[in-house]
């Protein structure tokens, strides 16, 4: 069983409640879960939609068939119409798309109606859909109303009540008027599934790796990471900060690293732009530092409530002069959840700058997850401070030591002074010009570290046949979508995927060959959402390989399994 | 206690006779006079010759980026409200590439000390017009002289609302001192504009310059009163006033943040238990 | 001549009831009530909902990125001084982001009539605090409420000696279309600052908030007299002035600069044969 | 012949005034010279110095051997005393810097009490230096004398007279003392020579290409090139607006350029890192832009006054989003002036931003040119203006055409508007979402230009043996001390320099197979003044070739002859 929903309607319908509940329901019922958006720049009208797969088996990416349309407008129907599985529903208000229409796939719910039966406004009218898709699924409504209980505890028993009334009212007509519906969803083993999206992981992920300032400008797509820290600030003891512009945010990430608390800061590719004089800052001055960057297409600003992965190469040589630093990709909000604890780590261990490259597609995307294990959280705190300063006898912020890494204590917590500075310094950290200097800071920074650096990276994942003629190689947020492909492939070709979560410094095949890998096989296809092959020009650079094919994307939309699968085919029957 | 000796840097590198020197000096006289000690006080800077200060002395010192001070300052204040900041500028420096972040940090009232050593001119880049280079001054960039009006860093503080808005004046380190002082003692965001005449490109704005001008504003002037406070600081020209020209009492920013109310966020202990409870809102 | 239909653009993306709706028409219609042809004025914008404003019209545009639109039309105006400029903006791009283009542009006083759209909000981005966001609103960035001053964006304008401040209010589109129009036809920087309700994310300053506050300044105010500007600048509350604040009449960047004193740049003609000479300064 | 005169002293001194003068007298005496300078970030004190190599053959590098000292300070004589080759000279006001020197390599010259007898003052010394270095070379002092007639013509006859006496107390004083003095300095053929630096060449490349408007922030080394345009202002048209910071500089150049002038903005690394943002806004919104990256040591401010080659991937990847470009990298001031009128005409015609990579070294040095050709220059006016936009029905800023070009219009000046966007936009320039725009205008301005863009990048230079056993690869800067490395040498072996000038898009192999040259060779060695070699980098992605051997230098001085001999020989006697 593997069904897909689509809602679609204007800005401001409230497609993102009614699916984001449903989703929930579906966790909540043990299913695997995936749910994507696709939204224009814009706060009222135009055409959005919200869409949710969902399974017994684990899902990673969304489908383009759909097997039950919400349509919250007419311009839903134009659209999506076509996209509907012979046998799926489109589910509609007649009275308020202002059209009646009589194929056999079309299911007329007076949404509004009911709502205003049941003693519910406009608002209720989601609710009394969220209802009726549950009837038609043959689904009860136990898990609804527990949520619809969470949801409006704040608001009082009678608006709780209008709601639940509305879902029954809801449930209720379905099942009445789609009888010929023939989803069956069975009742699946394990679960109840956690549901997150990428920016929410990211942010749990730097919660729960001691983050205590998060500095940042709003930026589609990637506010929620703020929004998320910034509901979570009081109890937690966290300060977000919402700063003047993006320059700001991150040397106030930097001015509380030095400080000394946990840092981040995050934007998408515009904001970030702006953040790359203080990158090279954060090398210079050894201050740790994580960055999010939450790709949206661009140049500039582009298509920005859309998806792409267009910044690796800007984001991996962002600031001028040569300085050590991260790149991780996830690929899955578990992977963003894990990475993002990863670059608090490595950031504070060496002392550097570790970006998060994210994008708005996984940012957006909801997944369900088994759990997430905090006994695999690496939270040691590489500070100095209080016993282990005060037996110093004397201190030095940039100390050259044999490994590079120099003792980083915390301003005030003893007698000795942290000095830094952002032009060439000594040890102490005071400003210098001479040529031998120079160097030992250089090989400090960079050449000592990288390789140190280079021994924690994992190497990428290889997923599918293990001797494989076909792989698939991909970064990032493609991740769940080449999954699929492999599994949906692998029954008739030996094929694997090959996926790049931890980029730079580039993964050394000492652990794991994954050059012998390629080598061997009889095509080796790089899948990349973006127009120049950003990655494989970067493997290039790092190993020399160049991949046989490369299927692009760069209309600011994700790949979809179809879409995918068709174009892989045609590279697969040339074989 | 600290001593003048406990402050010592390495040798600056400014021109003889440069005003810096004299502010230098007042600001370590100043943290002497106050008991606090080089690891008890954070200087920021940013790139300029004014923000080469605190390696002249010895001090906790975060030397940044030309322009970037006050953010790198709001943060540091965010993490730890228990160590006093100061921000050291220059006039390029604060009120050219950084202006944007003197506008927020004004409003935020973060309770940092901004001291701008106000050469009104580019120093260390040799001798471009800065924000408050006079009209009509000529320099190899500004070859028809400069042609905006000079920014008037105190009406536009005002303006702000700044909650300390003071002038010294490196020739006169007494009240220099003084204004240090009521700045670091002050509970709230503080900006002190210096005068500070650079002998090597400033050839219009020199000691003799300032001093033939500068007064000290007298005990008739009403600080607490924004209109009156504006009206003198757009006093420039003949007579420059130098010391307060206004206050407020306005919250700083670290009172209003709950989060920090008991205890800076670097004393804040952490474990992974404290926030396991999160997961559970994801079910 | 133009008419109201030469000026139409692609349908607008706002909210039904946006306070944007009100301020196109009046700008179209000043526009056509001025006389000027869509080809003979450039608009230029940041994002946001305010800076989509040139798509919904038709006339040159230059829709540029966030907070940087200021920078980008004096660009414009020194190439080519006859084309008027009018800068479109939000709260937020203009305030925020953009804050130190704000402080330059009115120091040099180029010839840009700057509109901000001043809903005291984020609008594009869904509703975070701008500068302008009054004290203690809650929004999902802003747990603890706005924390800092809001920014009074008169009173800045008056600090700097801009050269034309006015407010205008998006439900008084007569009155509007008046400052637009003195705006246009000033010498000179000019700041306009229009009160636009933002139906979906600004809860607190409605239309009906608005309304009940804003009076027009009436004819007892000397708008030459800085500190009496500054003073009705300050008035935010109760009762909100709309109308001129400030104007003064300094000269505009472009008439300083003697280049372009007969011809702009984009109409001198350029042949090697004129500067070959310049070889003959390296032997 | 080939004479190297080092000047040190403190900032302040006049070392600056003392070289030039000297620089102008040899190239209008028809020698070959070469500057360069090394001076700290401070405006007074410290230790600086200013190094003149002339010759009667061509000199492209600074050499380690010092024939002239002329010491204005103590500090000068220790640092600088073990760099003399035997038989040299150091010269020096034994009353000025307080100690008298015995060695036979010491000669005394009064320079401030010259200067006083004379009727001078403390900055007449300087011309007494002057005079005196000359009449140690045995040169008249006819040339000089003209250099001070124009010099002081505005201070009127007085002052010249003083300084012409100067000059001629210095030289025959230098004439009496120094009779031991060895040189012997011919009288060349060809000239007088031009001289210029680095920073001039681009300036005046930019004043003769239809430069018409610089917007910058300053930031040494790049403020010369501003320098340089503001003191042509008044006299050819420019406005030169120095602006409140590199983000206001790029939006200006790029508000100017679409309202219809060429446009040019600079700056170095750290306020390069600024400009990120519009960079990609002028990628997007195909405004044309001219801009120079004067690179120093980083990261952040690194050494400000220093020299470094470590913004080549930061330059050829910075902005987000994807979208065509061109790098740039003159090697010569002769090179930076035509690759800058090359640089306005293809970010014209292509409507593109183009990156003007140049260094600290470049920046200073002063090299002789024989003569620059005008009638080299593309001055071609590619914008829609009066006549050519009058006959047009309707105009679209961003029309679809077959090669990607839009046609350019000047707003104003026809009934048309011109319109453009940092959105995704259709060819009228408005904002649109739709997939099929959106990969319509990435074909325009990325997939369909940069091929086109490529045809128009030379190939790189190949200088030395044609069958080479040894290859020497580099960019920019290092053009010189590689050609004299060559020339040095080609005597035992059969050595090549490949120098690439023009990087981005990388240069095909169709004209000139570079790749083959190195294949075939025993020995390839990459040379860059940075310390991760990202040149080779970009060598390996575009091409996959690897070198043998690198040598870098990170230290922030240039490679000099000496030095950079003894790396290579290492690498070549083991062959
Ligand atoms: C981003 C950036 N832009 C430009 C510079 C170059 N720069 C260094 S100091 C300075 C201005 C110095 O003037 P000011 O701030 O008034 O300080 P002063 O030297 O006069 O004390 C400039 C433009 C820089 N370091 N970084
Ligand atoms: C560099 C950069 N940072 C952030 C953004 C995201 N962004 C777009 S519009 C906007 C703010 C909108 O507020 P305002 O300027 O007040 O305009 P409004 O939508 O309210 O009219 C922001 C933060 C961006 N586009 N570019
Ligand atoms: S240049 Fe001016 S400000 Fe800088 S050190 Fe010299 S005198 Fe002082
Ligand atoms: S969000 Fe607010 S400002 Fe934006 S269009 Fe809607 S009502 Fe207008
Ligand atoms: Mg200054
Ligand atoms: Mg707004």
């Amino acid at each position: 069983m593997d069904y897909t929903i689509r809602i679609g309607g204007e800005a401001g319908q409230g497609l993102q409640t009614i699916g984001g509940v449903l989703a929930r329901v579906f966790s909540r019922s043990s299913f695997h879960v995936f749910t994507h958006q696709d939204y224009m720049s814009r706060i009222r009208g135009g055409h959005n939609f919200y869409q949710i797969r969902f399974s017994d088996r684990e899902v990673s990416c969304p489908r383009e068939h759909i097997d039950i349309l919400v349509a919250l407008d007419l311009n839903t129907i134009d659209i999506h119409r076509g996209a509907l599985r012979e046998g799926g529903v489109i589910i509609y208000d007649a009275a308020s798309v202002g059209r009646v229409f009589d194929s056999p796939e079309f299911v007329d719910i007076p949404f509004e109606a009911i709502a205003a039966d049941a003693g519910g406004d406009r608002i209720m009218a989601n609710t009394v859909a969220v209802g009726a898709v549950l009837g038609m699924l043959g689904m009860d409504l136990g898990i609804l109303e527990g949520i619809i209980m969470e949801r409006f505890k704040k608001k009082g028993s009678e608006v709780t009540g209008r709601n639940m009334a509305s879902a029954r009212a809801g449930h209720e007509y379905a099942l009445k008027v789609c009888d010929a519906c023939d989803f069956s969803v069975p009742r699946p083993g394990k679960g109840p599934f956690m549901l997150m999206n990428g920016n929410d992981a990211v942010g749990l992920g730097a919660l729960m790796s001691g983050c205590r300032f998060y500095a940042a400008y709003p930026m589609t797509p990637s506010t929620g990471i703020m929004i998320f820290l910034a509901s979570r600030a009081a109890e937690h003891g966290i300060v977000v900060e919402q700063a003047e512009d993006e320059i700001a945010a991150i040397n106030m990430a930097l001015g509380a690293s030095f400080a000394g608390v946990r840092a981040m800061t995050g934007s998408s590719g515009g904001g970030f732009a702006l953040m790359v004089e203080g990158l090279s800052l954060a090398a210079m001055t050894e201050t740790p530092l994580v960055a999010a960057e939450v790709q949206r297409p661009g140049p500039a600003t582009g298509l920005p409530t859309r998806t792409e992965q267009s910044d690796l190469l800007f984001v991996l040589h962002a600031g001028h002069g040569e300085f050590a630093r991260v790149v991780l990709a996830p690929g899955t909000p578990e992977q963003a959840f894990y990475l993002t604890n990863k670059a608090f780590d490595l950031a504070e261990k060496y002392q550097i700058p570790v970006l998060i490259l994210s994008d708005q597609y996984l940012a957006d995307s909801e997944w369900t997850l088994s759990g997430l294990d905090t006994g695999r959280l690496r939270n040691h705190d590489y500070r100095l401070r209080g016993g282990a300063l005060e037996g110093l006898a004397g201190y030095r912020r940039h100390l050259l030591t044999g490994d590079g890494i120099s003792p980083m204590a915390v301003p005030g917590k003893s007698v000795h002074v942290v000095v830094t500075d952002s032009d060439e310094h000594d040890e102490e950290g005071h400003m210098i010009e001479d040529s031998e200097t120079r160097m030992k800071m250089m090989q400090k920074r960079l050449l000592k570290k990288l390789p140190m650096i280079r021994l924690e990276i994992r190497p990428p994942l290889l997923y599918g046949s293990d001797r494989p003629e076909v792989v698939i190689t991909g970064w990032g947020s493609t991740y769940g979508v080449m999954k699929e492909l492999v599994d949906m492939l692998s029954r008739d070709h030996a094929i694997a995927m090959l996926h790049f979560s931890e980029i730079y410094p580039f993964p050394s095949t000492e652990g794991f060959d994954y050059l012998g890998v390629l080598e061997s096989a009889r095509l080796t296809v790089c899948v990349e959402n973006n127009a120049t092959g950003q990655f494989a020009r970067l493997m290039k650079a790092e190993t020399g390989y160049g991949f046989d094919a490369h299927i692009n994307r760069y209309d600011g939309r994700p790949f979809t399994l179809e879409g995918l699968a068709g174009e892989l085919r045609e590279y697969v029957s040339r074989l | 206690m600290s001593t003048f000796q406990d402050y010592e840097g390495i040798t600056p590198a400014w021109c003889p006779g440069c005003g810096n020197f004299a502010i230098l000096k007042a600001l370590k006289e100043t943290l002497v006079g106050l008991g606090i000690e080089p690891h008890g006080i954070t200087i920021v800077s940013g790139i300029g010759q004014a923000a080469k200060l605190p390696h002249y002395m010895r001090c906790n010192t975060f030397n940044g980026l030309h322009g970037r001070t006050l953010p790198v300052a709001t943060g540091m204040r965010l993490a730890n409200h228990t160590m006093p900041v100061i921000a050291v500028a220059g006039d390029g420096d604060c009120y050219g590439e950084g202006g944007n972040h003197l506008l927020h940090a004004v409003r935020r009232n973060v309770n940092v000390k901004l001291f701008v050593h106000d050469n009104q001119v580019y120093g260390l880049t040799k001798g471009q017009a800065s924000p408050t280079t006079m009209e009509g001054v000529v320099t190899k960039t500004q070859p028809f002289g400069s042609l905006s009006e000079p920014l008037n860093p105190l009406a536009l503080a005002v303006a702000l609302d700044c909650s300390l808005v003071a002038r010294g004046f490196a020739g006169d380190t007494d009240l220099l001192k003084e204004l240090m002082k009521e700045a670091i003692e002050h509970r709230g965001f503080a900006l002190l504009d210096i005068l500070q005449p650079c002998v090597t490109f400033n050839k219009v704005n020199t000691y003799r310059w300032y001093s033939e001008r500068v007064y000290r504003i007298g005990d008739d002037h009403d600080p607490f009163d924004r209109t009156e406070a504006f009206r003198r600081a757009l006093e420039w020209g003949e007579r420059i006033p130098t010391g307060i020209i206004y206050r407020n009492t306005r919250p700083t920013l670290e009172e209003r943040i709950p989060v920090i109310k008991d205890a800076p966020l670097i004393d804040r202990p952490f474990s992974v238990d404290r926030v396991e409870g999160e997961l559970q809102g994801f079910y």
